[in-house]
């Protein structure tokens, strides 16, 4: 709670930079247009119309809040023009891709730490992977899985969702599965333990808390897979989608309010994965942080 | 004759490292008898561990012969002879201390009905009865390690190795442990492997002491204790047992100059 | 498990895997008849990368070398200023840190429209997304880094009073080292995304990004593959020069030890 | 009834009015259809959709279709809606244009994706390099807005007729401030907005029965649009899943394609497909195809719908 | 009357926690001269190092009066009148041995000329001369820890602090260490106070033992010692010395059944 004056003087100070930004930036297009129509602008005119251009540089925070309660708030959640309803669906996107990277990367580290020929094919690919530019390949995905006959974008969304959700898993799972040290692995061995004791009564208990911990990263990671997801295939609801058609039908509006959606969401998301991880801790034994 | 539980002749190892082979022990002889309590001692890096670890079959001697029970210590691990306290407690976090305890029940297959009355018996041993249900970060250090005793003990093992299970905890407590260490060999007839950096503890602990020195890992002295089996905690003030104490340190010290 | 992975090792067996993928992609689509325009033969892809070497090398200089490489520095430096001037200031900590971490949530790609209409369509407008992509993932592991000292390290600074440039350039400053090159490993593959997605909204007609979807557009689907080589090849160069750096710089960390 | 589907070639607006008309109207029912119809976007290909298997038909730009073809996807035209082109290039007067040959020099705005050829060709017809190079034109890959004329990044902008070139209006600069060059105007209109099929699926009679079918529904939903554009306008708003398309922006814009359509009945005219392809052959020293095309499109769907 | 290097009067410290306050000290009065060796005995958690703390000016006293040569002990860290060496090394894993040595001497703006010097006459009282070039991780437990107390040597502090240095190491090396330390004292008459949990080091090294107990952190017992100031090895099997570690344990034990 001592947290909430600093918090709020920032937030202040960002404001009134914002609005000072807001007011410079969006005053080129008064003056090219009063140009245009060949009269003056007085300073308070300025003021007035960079705080409220329809197509700005740099939307006002009021302006930008505005349009967050009236596509929120104001609407109902069943409007497609409410960012609640567009938040729902990259939300869903965004689980579906949380699951699937989890599965993904639950998976391939289990095999990379049992096997050594596994952890020596498959850790550099994993690398490899994450530098491919999976965007470029959204078209392709969505053309591959129509053929399979799938007749959504759910399933390409959470598919490049997922590829970009697995990774911190994957590596996360590779440390703590390995992460039990030669004494905890000897006390077994003194009980004359099956490899498959090794595994499921240490290796993966051990591994739980790295699990919970990359939990965060990876939700984080799905959610923003999503949104490109939804600005790359071409999807037409979501919040990325959003921020795609305010761009092209030239309500910027649109973009910047889904913009801050996103961000919120994303908080929330990450906020209560991290609550379940707190929660999932001190049902394993942790201590209470 | 007796036939001894542990039968080392001529024991070597040698580790193959980066930086060249590292023997860890060389040319090791030691016969120990069912129901004694042996405490290592020596330099760290002399190869108490590692001789422990032989005994235990978690190690492969690269030479010589060395009999657990009559068979190899590879075979007496699969048949669950052994109780092996480590020198951090080492319990599981994630589990209670019934369940740590429960863990080698577990794993070694006894029946459901059993479990609770092993660990009963353990935990009452170890004096921690009403802390079962307790998570291992809620107990202080030694009752931890009173903890990874009783897990040890819950299996019945004949055979109790213990690589420096007081080395953490305070001179007080530590003095508690000995004392309860005794009283429970002296309740079981357990045979005890014992490994120590303390002098005082090995005396007052042991029937043999065995003093090592490193480079390469050898025995430089068999001690056979000539302390009563009853021995009160002041026994350390006596003559005998300064006495013992003082060969042992000059054993020691010998090894460390060498 | 312990026995050492080779060099060889290393190298073959990630090796061995990739040529196993790519014979059964080139085997796949030619017996099933995949059309080159959904899914070209890696053999097409090959040809593709051979002739248009000039194209790929204009697209690699201004999107990697431009677009990520200036965007990587700006947003490093930025993250390591801001990360010092935070640390100095507990205020700051307290009310700069949430408030970063609400815009690290922000899907920064987002932005990419924007910073096309601010910084216009060559490269500037693809550094700044860059720069704010890989800004607030060094922040984090920088501040995480500034603040690893432990209790003890620093408290031997407090007994030398020394000032806090001092401890700062001393303890803290290589303390966070490994910390900033873990950063640095994440900043560099966000740097390449970022730089390629950012010129899907708006470029001069060169750049990996540009050629992607242009190429995609007319079906050439084997160019887009040889972007999507040239991407992950370099992409995995700047990781490998990054853990490269790293080893040298913070040989002394553990997990460089080995 | 038979299925069909149909990929739209961008997001749905007046500029597909006539296909959601003969959708909502029961056009397709009439002629036992079952239509879904798939909008598009900045990052679908119509063609790929197409030969994933995503659709039967495809709206598509004769340009962009028969590059495709060359590049071993066989599509065959087998409607075209559209007479006239409406693509256009809108210029900020300011910027000093006054007609094509102040183009070199300038930077110019052009969508790509499949959608630049008619420019390119236009371009080199004009002798103008577009590599930025001396005494060419610098271009833009432009995004999915008019932000660049308006941010005066560009001193031209593509536009249609029908869509974007209202944005620019709407954003509060005056017709009068700018100049725009029509394609049809500047003798290089290709065609836009035809339907596309597989060449493979065309050796079936049942699909192609099909097609007639459809085509001819297609086209009595033009006719209706276009003579209805208030009711068209509001059936397009009803399908738009986007919500960001106001009423007032889709009636002008059907109103502008309605000026477009003028002149078709759905066939292809051969003489405009010529024209087309000629003038793709010939756009200088980067041709955007390299060959006369062979068996590109196909008049027997048109005229069995006609019947 | 001499006047006392470090006078505690009352001294109280409280730490406000999370589960309420910690009564780590309450109540302490001490005096300790110039030239006193002064060695702190309790069981775990009865303050000791958070007593230590006070003195260094790491932690400020809730109650009562701390001053330092008449100075508060904030000031005098300020005029750097600590060597501190700590339970754990602690050395940088950056730099090298010397690097190590010579950290406080950059701090402290000792003239470069002065550097050389300074590390190799502390080099040698610990006995590592030719290992300056080594880092730390290349050092057994014990040279780093020697290492340690030469960093903390090197800048001729009055008043030396030294919490548990001995703690990991073997009882042989131990010994070794504790006869420097009684050297390097008598050499340089140092004020040392010295934390141990051992009662034969206590004994053996201090001119006064301070025995504390816990909950509250309070002292209970100062003993004088009566040893004289030469003092070889053996001098632990004496009379006497049994006598003043008896007297020792018995102070322990009764704190810790408190
Ligand atoms: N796995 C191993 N690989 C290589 N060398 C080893 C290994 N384990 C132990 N050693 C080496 O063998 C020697 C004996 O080690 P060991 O752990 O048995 O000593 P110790 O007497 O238990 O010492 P401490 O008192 O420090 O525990 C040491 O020199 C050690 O470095
Ligand atoms: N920063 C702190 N915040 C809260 N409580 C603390 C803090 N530091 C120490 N304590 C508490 O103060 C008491 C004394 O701690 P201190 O570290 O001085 O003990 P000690 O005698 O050095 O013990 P040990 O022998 O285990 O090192 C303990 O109960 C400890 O938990
Ligand atoms: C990235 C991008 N690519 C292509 C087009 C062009 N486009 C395809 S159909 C159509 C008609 C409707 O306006 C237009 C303009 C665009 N706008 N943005
Ligand atoms: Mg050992
Ligand atoms: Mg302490």
């Amino acid at each position: 709670m001592k947290n909430i004056l600093p918090i709020v003087t920032i937030v202040l100070a960002l404001i009134v930079i914002w609005y000072g930004a807001a007011f410079k930036m969006n005053s080129t297009w008064t003056y090219d247009q009063a140009a245009r129509a060949g009269t003056e602008v007085t300073f308070s005119d300025l003021l007035s119309d960079t705080m409220q251009q329809s197509r700005p540089l740099l939307p006002a925070p009021h302006q930008i809040a505005s349009e967050l309660w009236n596509t929120t708030v104001e609407k109902k959640i069943t409007s497609k023009r409410s960012m609640v309803y567009q938040g729902m669906i990259t939300l869903k996107t965004t689980l579906l891709g949380f699951v699937f990277g989890i599965v993904i990367g639950v998976a391939l580290a289990t095999v990379i730490v049992l096997s050594r020929v596994g952890r020596l094919t498959l850790m550099p690919w994993a690398i490899i992977s994450q530098t491919i530019p999976i965007v470029a390949l959204a078209p392709i995905i969505v053309v591959l899985s129509n053929a399979v006959g799938t007749g959504t974008l759910m399933v390409p969304k959470a598919i490049i969702a997922a590829y970009l959700s697995f990774y911190p898993v994957l590596v996360s799972m590779v440390k703590g599965l390995t992460s039990p040290d030669q004494m905890q692995l000897d006390l077994l061995r003194t009980y004359g333990a099956r490899q498959s004791d090794v595994f499921w009564k240490l290796r993966l208990p051990s591994s739980m808390p790295y699990f919970f911990a990359s939990l965060k990263v990876a939700v984080a990671a799905s959610f923003v897979g999503a949104v490109v997801a939804e600005l790359s295939t071409s999807a037409i609801s979501g919040l990325g989608a959003r921020m795609l058609i305010g761009s092209q039908f030239g309500e910027p509006m649109i973009m910047w309010a889904a913009l801050f959606a996103a961000a919120i969401l994303a908080g929330l998301l990450i906020f209560l994965v991290g609550s379940f991880e707190k929660a999932a801790r001190h049902l394993m034994g942790g201590r209470a942080l | 004759m007796k036939k001894p539980v542990i039968d080392a002749q001529n024991v070597d190892l040698t580790f193959q490292t980066n930086d060249g082979p590292v023997h860890a022990l060389k040319n090791v002889n030691l016969e120990i008898n069912k129901g004694d309590f042996v405490s290592f001692i020596g330099p760290s890096g002399c190869g108490k561990t590692t001789f422990l670890r032989c005994i235990a079959g978690l190690e492969t001697p690269t030479g010589g012969r060395l009999t657990v029970n009559g068979m190899t210590p590879e075979e007496a691990r699969k048949s669950r002879a052994y109780g092996y306290v480590f020198q951090a407690a080492g319990l599981y976090p994630w589990r209670t201390i019934r369940g740590n305890i429960q863990l080698p029940l577990e794993i070694m297959g006894f029946p459901k009905s059993e479990w609770k009355g092993h660990i009963d018996r353990v935990l009452d041993l170890v004096d921690l009865r009403g802390f079962g249900k307790k998570f291992p970060w809620q107990l202080s250090g030694g009752m931890q390690q009173r903890a990874s005793i009783a897990r040890a003990l819950a299996f019945d093992a004949d055979i109790l190795l213990m690589d420096e299970p007081f080395g953490a905890l305070d001179e007080i407590v530590r003095d508690k442990l000995n004392e309860e260490l005794l009283k429970l060999w002296a309740a079981t007839q357990k045979t005890i492997g014992f490994v120590t950096h303390s002098i005082p503890e090995a005396v007052y602990l042991s029937t043999k002491i065995v003093v090592m020195s490193p480079r390469p890992g050898r025995i430089t002295d068999v001690i056979e204790s000539t302390l009563p089996p009853d021995r009160p905690l002041d026994i350390r003030d006596s003559e005998e047992f300064i006495k013992i104490a003082h060969r042992v340190r000059e054993g020691l010290r010998a090894g460390h100059d060498a | 498990m312990s026995r050492l992975d080779t060099r060889a090792e290393q190298v073959l067996w990630p090796l061995g895997f990739g040529v196993l993928v790519l014979a059964l992609w080139e085997f796949g689509v030619r017996l099933f008849g995949v059309s080159p325009a959904i899914l070209p033969p890696p053999s097409a892809i090959l040809a593709a990368i051979l002739s248009s070497g000039p194209t790929l090398w204009e697209d690699w200089v201004q999107t990697v070398v431009k677009g990520a490489l200036n965007g990587l520095w700006m947003g490093t430096l930025a993250a390591l200023i801001l990360a010092v001037i935070i640390d100095r200031f507990v205020f700051l900590k307290r009310g700069l840190l949430p408030v970063a971490n609400f815009f690290a949530a922000l899907p920064i790609v987002g932005l990419a429209p924007i910073m096309v209409m601010w910084f216009g369509f060559d490269w500037h407008s693809k550094a700044a997304v860059v720069a704010v992509m890989v800004f607030f993932p060094m922040l984090v592991n920088m501040l995480g880094g500034l603040a690893a000292v432990d209790t003890m390290q620093r408290d031997l600074m407090r007994t030398y009073a020394a000032s806090h440039t001092q401890t700062l350039l001393k303890l803290r400053g290589p303390a966070a080292l490994p910390f900033l090159f873990n950063g640095l490993k994440i900043a560099t593959s966000l740097a390449l995304i970022g730089a390629i997605v950012a010129e899907y909204f708006g470029s001069p007609i060169r750049g990996m990004g540009f050629r992607i979807s242009t190429e995609m557009g007319r079906l050439a689907t084997d160019m887009v593959w040889a972007e999507i080589v040239v991407s992950a090849v370099t992409g995995t160069a700047l990781y490998g020069i990054v853990s490269a750096i790293e080893k040298r710089v913070t040989f002394w960390h553990p997990s460089q030890r080995g | 009834a038979d299925d069909v589907t149909l990929q739209l070639k961008w997001v749905t607006q007046a500029q597909f009015a006539g296909y959601y008309v003969a959708l909502e109207k029961g056009f397709y029912e009439a002629e036992d259809l079952n239509v879904t119809i798939k909008p598009g976007g900045p990052d679908v290909a119509p063609v790929q959709v197409l030969l994933g298997g995503g659709a039967d038909v495809m709206v598509d730009w004769m340009p962009s279709a028969l590059a495709a073809r060359e590049n071993g996807a066989p599509v065959v035209n087998i409607a075209q809606p559209y007479k006239s082109s409406g693509m256009m290039l809108t210029c900020l007067k300011e910027s000093g244009i006054t007609g094509p040959e102040d183009f070199p020099g300038k930077t110019l705005g052009v969508w790509f994706y499949g959608n630049e050829y008619p420019f390119l060709s236009w371009m080199g017809k004009l002798g103008l390099a577009t590599d930025g190079s001396e005494g060419g034109v610098t271009v833009l890959k432009q995004g999915f807005n008019v932000d660049p004329l308006l941010q005066k990044q560009a001193a031209c902008i593509s536009t249609m007729t029908y869509n974007e070139y209202w944005q620019v209006i709407d954003a509060g600069i005056s017709a009068d401030d700018l100049i725009t060059f029509k394609y049809e105007d500047q003798g290089v209109a290709t065609l836009e907005d035809g339907l596309y099929v597989l060449e493979d699926s065309l050796t079936d009679e049942a699909f192609k029965d099909k097609m007639a079918r459809f085509v001819k529904a297609s086209m009595e939903g033009w006719t209706y649009a276009a003579a209805n554009p208030e009711e068209a306008a509001e059936i397009v708003l009803d399908y738009d899943e986007t919500g960001a398309q106001t009423m007032t922006h889709q009636v002008r814009m059907m109103t502008e394609v309605a000026k477009l359509l003028e002149g078709s009945d759905g066939s292809l005219d051969v003489a405009d497909y010529e024209r087309t392809v000629a003038s793709l052959l010939s756009g200088g020293s980067d041709p955007v195809i390299t060959k006369e095309p062979m068996g590109a499109y196909t008049l027997e769907i048109t005229d069995a719908a006609m019947k």
